[in-house]
């Protein structure tokens, strides 16, 4: 079991006012687990982050985004998000939306990646077989960029060769791969089918273009006249016919088929295809003699396709070939739909059908507030850029929690660096069951407003392994976050901080005796336990609970030894009545204006440790 | 960086006895390459010995064949980091402890267990790549990085080992092109790497 | 991270670069440190391995002391990198033009490179976490805030775009790094962590 | 596991009144006249919309097939999966020493692989609103990373199964509708949209999908009867691990094939698509060798016998590694066996037809069946537009073989549900040769059986046959439509499909409205409490909301609303 450092996440608050159904009886465990979270919903009963839906609404608080006019916390899952611009992961080019709809969703240039493995795929030259993995560029010691052309994959030196694949350009590498099947056979692009339809010639034409070798389910050869469809063909038959027949040419309103190619349908047809839907019959005989107008598709140019049910020749090659010649599920599923090839009844299962996969492309995103419509995040449109035009993340809002095993057997090691370092016990250290183990929990405040927080935490967690949690000190308040300059001499101001968190100390001396001395191990309830400019350390107490099964007991789940604590946080801070950037360092002279009260209340989960599993 | 040395290159404790040496007079081995063991190194021509490579030669007789490259921190003859039960027969473990064939390239980190391990011509052992005492890997093979190659296990020639054992055969027939590129690299390091074979000998 | 060094186990330059007297630099004079930057022990650059492409004449050894010309860089790292114990940085070489060449590995600011790992990209920039024993192809190109897992092997020639998580063998995309996740890159507090007189880690 | 939508027929599905029942309105002369002017009202709007995508989302048990109306596939599809439901930033399965501990998530034995569902049909004990989590999480990578949409609201169809039990259909708008808040999710039957795929307008589509198999009818675009057994891809995949724990050395006697489960899910289901296939129909173990007579079994027939027959295929052995197993090991097994799971899983051809209950009926039974309990002319138009779908379509000859079956059922049966004496004299019936030699197809017929044909034949069926109208006002149309152009039927005849997600697309890009159309405002007030039944639904109203509220959005508020063939609740 990888060693497992404490973490924390955070519930949005956006998960309790979604809580579509309920399971229909209690019967079964996974019921069981649903009342449990389903307990989530409301702020009362305890937050089970082991719940099955929990993990849904779980986040960790970089993920989390803020509304500073809703003064709430966004996560992914609420927030509203606008495509910026579109780009490929790997020439990193930008692609205008208008292009998305034409040229669909992936990169059009020469991306690809490996079938086999998704690794990078290189455009090489067959001429000087050079090794990707030695050379990027081809090797014009021999015959400079000399045709014809292969992907090759520098990591696992797949080559779209070996299924038959070869370019005669280096470049425009998917507009050519557009034209080829597997195997090396040719094939119209839609564009050029739809030109050649009424073309007497198409159809020996397309007669003429065997099919692939590789195709299994077809080596039997055409039984019948019919020709093999590919998808893109039979959609396109099929839609051209459908709009044929929705055309309804010995109908009155025959004028409209001139506009059937937006897909524009006559009243008749409406009504026809309406009927698709209709459980019950036909209301009108008008409508009716219409409908008898369209009928069934009856050719390949119409659609219709037969089935070829011979897969003999599929299973000789997978008998002859075996495992190691077909395709893994996953490799499957990484496959773009494959429009050039007919259905896939029966094949793409062998490796040799594998196609090079072009980049998928992808997104820069601004999010808004779906209650505001405020946008909480902008990037710049540039690819190349990482800039934020506005960035309003959780972190510089509410105050982030860092857990970190607290070595009771002072050490002077955990002595001298204060809170800051106490390497004592090895992180990842399994916990004892049964025996107390205490935790610090440093609260940091961003904002420039101190704030108070109050924990509540169940004094058992829940689930089927119930730890004891105690939070020796459930209340308390954190000072202001400082100046930004202050962030920015960070380096240089070093010294000055620790100078500072030091004099605190002294001052809160009296107040505060644990603090005084953390180094004297005895822990005391309602105390704070180290305080600093603007954090405030706390102790939690756990007691784990033993992981032993009855007899009969279902094993544990994964992660169910890891001893998680739901913990319900709620922070109240005054910021100015205008409230519209609490974070920024205007913020400072906000002190001037009219105050506010504000409240942030969510659950959050702190993993403190796998159990040691007795 | 002040000092006016041109490598940082901290001493690393000589351990083990210093193994008796087989240099063919065109290799180039780095003088901060580790060299022990009892038995015999040899190391054929033109082949390089980048910096901090180490050749073990206690379990046995190690062999690195012409025009090979062992990058840095690569190991020959490791001991077996899980006792090579049936895999390896201990008389031949005896013999050899690791042989290449001519052509291979140990990259970065690898490592290549003592007990018989054969590396056939032009393979590539990838970086942090591991083969077990006794394994046989064919000629022409590409070990990506990570892999683990069980020991005693035999690797037929023209394999791809990838994604953490996944194999594949390749089909680009470029065998005889990569050694030529090989070739080409060492020109280069050659006239890179300050060479001192005289300090094993 | 936090690990208290013995004193004097770092050469610290006055740029304030750390580097830990048992890293392993070969050509130094090819190495460009921009400051700022540790060099934790065991840790192996190969300087030696310049571009040889450009000039005719044979490369003057690495160890010859004529200082190498400016443009003989073969590694260069930015301010406040980390380069944790036993990584590897090491120019990637290909053949370009039938001659077989290095090329120099560039690396921005704020790059973590992670235990035991091999690095042979191309270019690397800014706040880019790679994490432990992972390995990075020849000629790999890796922008910014990109985060590396542990383990995964970025193969050769990739192109990884900014804000990617990737991870895997080989290495995929499987994520990306949310916009609260930016200062995570930041290095400067580890920087001070380490060194022949650490700072502790601020809370 | 019929669910309960299913269970209970609905009025439109039950055989007795596929034809529009007499009393079912005729409105004299109905929306002919206001239509008329629609069309200019739609030129506009319609080529407004025309840019504007509507997505088109194909719920499977185990993935979701994503895409925009108009394309000929989908763009996207994502698999569910235990690391689709793991929390956000959780990278563990990409650490390299993590592997996902199936045997923990395998708690009981019918849990193993459960976590690659999207749902099961038995809705007992299902937490709904997790099935909404897995939806939404599902849709919203889709959007992302294959459709690279942002969230703005777009118009939904969804392609389903008609038997998808009500609460699981509403906790999946329920999620749908609170997070993507598309104005219309429009519901399209598979079946349907399967039969638009194939450009046919009635058809047998035979669903082999991964919880159950499926046999649909369906008559001029209506759903008019359903069959189900349990014999789908889960079993299969269960009969893989079966066959391969038996080869397995170590091998703890029969106690693992239920309780224990020595394989990963994953891997049985990735070595079940790769290397699971089905043996042709045995021609020794049937009496009548007259089989091969067939014409339309012919070609099939014949074509495989050299598929099966080289001895040396016979003992040809592969391969196959094993990750998941106690120590990672490669498994030898001769490829024959490899027929094996698919031969229990679909036919149990060893015990007697009788022996079944109806809810696993071997596959060509479940086919034979439901043709024969259709009304003999739909039966005639079914028969010859057998369409194949579902996951389990891909393994090797099962569709192939299925259809020897049922070719050579009905060879031995013709339609006679009764057996036995029966059979001889109806054997004697002269009638029934000319048919029986036509069904095995030797020519297309132009005309369907003459109707007192089927009375006497199916005596079951008789008041089937007799609600048919004398002059049924389609047919007529029909034929007068192509009596040129005779419709194939009578015959047996597979045909290939699009699919289903892109049958929907081309109903969608013709502008079709669904009377299945919800509107968002009006779910979120009433939820599925607010569906009428589709039978009581007034097309008229619903036709002039369409004219106002444009094609796709059947309903606009306050017009009744149905969930079509899903029900109401």
């Amino acid at each position: 079991m990888a060693a497992l450092t404490p973490y924390t996440y955070i519930r949005c608050p956006c998960s309790d006012v979604s809580a579509p159904g309920r399971p229909l009886d209690g019967s079964s465990p996974m019921a069981a687990a649903a009342d449990d979270n389903g307990a989530g919903d409301d702020d009362d009963r305890t937050f089970d982050p082991r719940a099955p839906r929990s993990n849904y609404s779980l986040y960790p608080l970089e993920y989390l985004l803020y509304c500073e006019d809703c003064h709430q916390i966004r996560c992914p899952r609420c927030v509203a998000e606008e495509i910026v611009s579109y780009y490929c992961p790997n020439c990193l080019f930008e692609v205008p939306s208008s292009n998305l709809k034409s040229e669909g969703n992936r990169c059009t240039r020469s991306c690809f990646q490996c079938p086999v493995c998704l690794g990078p795929l290189a455009v090489t030259s067959l001429e000087t077989k050079p090794d990707p993995s030695l050379l990027a560029a081809p090797d014009n010691a021999a015959a400079p960029h000399a045709g014809p052309y292969a992907l090759t994959c520098s990591y696992c030196h797949w080559t779209s060769a070996e299924v038959g694949i070869q370019f005669e350009k280096p470049n425009g590498i998917h507009a050519q791969l557009a034209k080829l099947r597997n195997g090396g056979a040719t094939r119209l692009t839609a564009k050029e089918r739809k030109e050649r339809r009424k073309d007497p010639a198409y159809r020996t034409q397309a007669a003429a273009a065997p099919a692939p070798a590789t195709a299994g389910g077809e080596e039997g050869g055409p039984s019948s006249s019919a020709e093999v469809l590919d998808l893109e063909t039979q959609f396109a038959n099929l839609k051209a016919f459908y709009q044929g027949q929705l055309a309804d040419p010995n109908s009155a309103d025959s004028g409209l088929a001139a506009l059937s190619d937006l897909g524009f349908s006559s009243p008749t047809s409406l009504s026809r295809i309406m009927s698709i839907y209709t459980g019950g019959g036909w209301q009108d005989k008008k409508a009716k003699s219409r409908v008898g107008a369209m009928r069934e598709a009856l050719e390949p140019d119409e659609g219709l396709q037969p089935a070829r049910l011979d897969e003999s020749a599929a299973i000789d090659r997978l008998r002859s070939e075996g495992h190691g010649a077909t395709a893994s599920a996953a490799q499957l599923r990484d496959q773009p739909p494959n429009l050039g090839e007919a259905h896939l009844h029966g094949r793409a299962r062998f490796a040799s059908e594998l196609r090079p996969i072009p980049y998928l492309l992808r997104t820069k995103r601004s999010k808004r507030c779906p209650v505001c419509r405020h946008i909480i995040s902008k990037p710049e449109a540039k690819v190349q850029t990482t800039r934020f035009r506005i960035r309003l993340v959780a972190g510089s809002y509410i105050p982030s929690i860092a857990v970190r095993p607290l070595p009771l057997s002072s050490s002077s090691s955990s002595g001298s660096g204060g809170s800051a370092s106490g390497p004592a016990v090895v992180p990842g250290a399994l916990l004892e069951p049964l025996r107390p183990a205490h935790y610090l929990l440093t609260f940091k405040n961003p904002i420039f407003e101190p704030v108070r927080v109050t924990l509540g935490a169940p004094a058992r967690t829940p689930g089927r392994f119930a730890s004891k949690v105690t939070v020796l000190c459930p209340e308390f308040e954190i000072d202001a976050n400082t100046d930004v300059w202050d962030e920015a001499l960070k380096e240089s101001g070093e010294r000055d901080r620790d100078k500072d968190r030091r004099r605190r100390r002294g001052e809160e001396g009296g107040g505060q005796s644990s603090s005084n001395n953390p180094h004297h191990s005895q822990l005391e309830v309602g105390k704070i336990w180290e305080r600093g400019r603007n954090w405030v350390s706390i102790v939690v107490e756990v007691v784990p609970a033993s992981l032993r099964l009855a007899p009969g007991d279902p094993p544990l789940r994964e992660d169910e030894d890891v001893l998680e604590i739901p913990m319900f946080v709620r922070v109240e801070w005054e910021g100015e009545a205008g409230g519209d950037d609490v974070g920024a360092a205007a913020g400072r002279d906000a002190a001037k204006e009219a105050r506010e009260k504000r409240e942030l209340a969510y659950w959050c989960v702190l993993g403190l440790g796998r159990i040691k599993q007795t | 960086m002040s000092s006016k040395r041109h490598s940082i290159l901290p001493p690393v404790s000589q351990t083990g006895p210093k193994p008796p040496v087989n240099f063919s007079s065109t290799i180039t081995i780095a003088d901060s390459a580790l060299l022990t063991g009892t038995h015999t190194i040899t190391v054929h021509g033109e082949s390089v010995i980048h910096p901090r490579a180490r050749l073990d030669s206690l379990a046995g007789r190690v062999t690195v064949g012409r025009r090979c490259v062992v990058q840095e921190r690569a190991t020959l003859g490791a001991a077996a980091a899980v006792p090579a039960a049936a895999a390896a027969a201990p008389p031949a473990e005896a013999a050899a402890a690791v042989t290449l064939g001519d052509y291979v390239t140990v990259e970065v980190g690898a490592v290549v267990e003592a007990g018989g391990t054969v590396i056939g011509e032009g393979t590539v052992v990838g970086v942090g790549a591991r083969v077990g005492a006794g394994a046989v890997v064919g000629k022409h093979c590409t070990l990506t990085a990570h892999t683990e190659i069980a020991a005693g296990e035999v690797v037929p020639d023209f394999t791809v080992v990838y994604s953490n054992g996944m194999r594949r055969t390749d089909k680009r027939g470029v065998a005889e092109l990569k050694n030529k590129g090989l070739a080409r690299q060492i020109d280069v390091l050659r006239r890179m790497i300050p060479s001192n074979p005289a300090k094993f000998a | 991270m936090s690990r208290r060094p013995p004193r004097g186990e770092y050469i610290e330059t006055d740029t304030g670069n750390k580097v830990a007297r048992k890293a392993t630099l070969v050509g130094t004079q090819n190495i460009m440190l921009g400051g700022k930057t540790v060099i934790q022990p065991d840790v192996m650059i190969r300087g030696d391995l310049t571009r040889t492409v450009h000039a005719a004449a044979p490369q003057p050894a690495s160890q010859s002391a004529t200082g190498a010309p400016p443009n003989n860089t073969a590694v260069s790292i930015g301010r406040y990198c980390f380069l944790s114990r036993g990584c590897c940085l090491r120019p990637p070489g290909r053949l370009y033009k039938g001659v077989f060449t290095y090329m120099p590995l560039r690396m921005g600011d704020h790059v973590f490179v992670g235990p035991g790992s091999v690095v042979q990209a191309a270019s690397i920039g800014s706040h880019v976490h790679i994490g432990a024993q992972a390995v990075v192809g020849e000629f790999a190109i890796i922008k910014d805030y990109v985060r590396i897992l542990d383990g995964a092997v970025v193969p050769p020639n990739m192109v990884i775009p900014s804000f990617s998580i990737v991870a895997g063998q080989p290495a995929r995309l499987i994520g990306e790094v949310p916009e609260g996740g930016l200062e995570a890159f930041e290095l400067r507090d580890l920087y001070k962590t380490v060194g022949n007189n650490p700072q502790p880690v601020p809370p | 596991m019929s669910a309960p939508a299913g269970s209970a027929p609905l009025p439109h599905r039950s055989v007795a009144n596929i034809r529009s029942p007499p009393g079912a309105g005729h409105h004299p002369s109905g929306p002919s006249t206001p239509l008329r002017p629609i069309p200019s009202n739609f030129g506009s709007p319609s080529s407004l919309r025309a840019d504007e995508e509507i997505i088109i989302v194909e719920f499977g048990t185990r993935k979701l097939q994503v895409g925009f109306s108009g394309d000929p596939a989908p763009r996207g599809c994502v698999w569910f999966g235990p690391d689709q439901q793991r929390r956000v930033g959780d990278f563990r399965e990409w650490q390299t020493d993590y592997r996902y501990d199936w045997r923990r998530a395998a708690r009981h034995g019918d849990s193993w692989g459960r976590d690659h569902e999207l749902w099961q049909y038995d809705v007992r004990g299902v937490d709904l609103g997790l099935v909404g989590d897995k939806i939404e999480r599902a849709l919203s990578e889709a959007f992302t990373k294959y459709l690279l949409i942002d969230s703005r609201p777009r118009r939904m169809v969804w392609v389903l199964p008609s038997s998808l039990p009500i609460p699981l259909l509403s906790a999946a708008l329920d999620s749908v509708f609170s997070r993507f808040q598309p104005p219309t999710v429009s519901l399209l039957s598979s079946p349907i949209a399967l039969a638009v795929g194939a450009g046919v307008r009635s058809a047998l589509v035979v669903d082999l999908g991964w919880s159950e198999t499926i046999v649909t009818s369906v008559y001029e675009y209506r759903e008019v009867a359903a069959k189900r057994s349990i014999r789908g891809g889960r079993m299969l995949v269960e009969q893989t691990h079966k066959l391969l724990a038996k080869h397995l050395p170590e091998d703890q006697g029969g106690s693992e094939s239920k309780q224990e489960y020595v394989l990963s899910f994953e891997e049985c289901s990735d070595i079940t698509t790769r290397m699971v296939w089905c043996r042709p129909r045995q021609h020794s173990d049937d009496d009548q060798p007259a089989s091969g007579s067939l014409p339309t079994v012919q070609e099939h027939d014949d074509a495989e016998q050299p598929g099966d027959s080289p001895t040396p295929g016979r003992t040809s052995t592969v391969t196959i590694p094993l990750k998941s197993w106690l120590s990672p090991t490669s498994l030898e097994l001769p490829f024959n066996a490899l027929s094996e799971p698919c031969e229990d899983a679909f036919f149990d051809s060893h015990y007697s037809h009788t022996s079944f209950d109806d809810h696993e009926l071997p596959l060509p039974l479940l086919v034979y069946r439901s043709l024969l309990q259709l009304p003999v002319d739909v039966r005639a138009l079914c028969m010859s537009r057998i369409i194949f779908t579902g996951g389990c379509s891909n393994v090797l000859g099962l569709r192939g073989r299925i259809f020897d079956e049922v070719s050579e059922l009905v060879r031995e049966r013709g339609w006679d549900p009764v057996q036995g004496k029966g059979v001889e004299q109806l054997r004697a019936n002269p009638k029934l040769k000319r048919r029986g030699v036509r069904q095995t197809g030797e020519s297309p017929m132009g005309v369907s059986s003459p109707p007192g044909d089927g009375e006497e034949q199916d005596g079951v069926w008789h008041d089937a046959a007799n609600t048919a109208p004398e002059a049924d006002p389609i047919e007529e149309q029909l034929q007068r439509g192509m009596d040129r152009r005779p419709r194939v039927q009578g015959e047996l005849r597979a045909i290939e499909s699009l699919g289903a997600w892109s049958g929907a697309s081309l109903v969608t890009h013709l502008k079709a409205p669904a009377v299945a159309a919800i509107d968002r405002e009006v779910w979120l007030q009433h939820g599925a409490a607010g569906a009428v039944r589709a039978s009581d639904v007034d097309y008229k109203a619903q036709r002039q909301s369409l004219g106002a509220g444009g094609l796709m959005r059947g309903s606009a508020a306050g017009s009744a609303w149905t969930l079509g063939v899903w029900g109401a609740v």
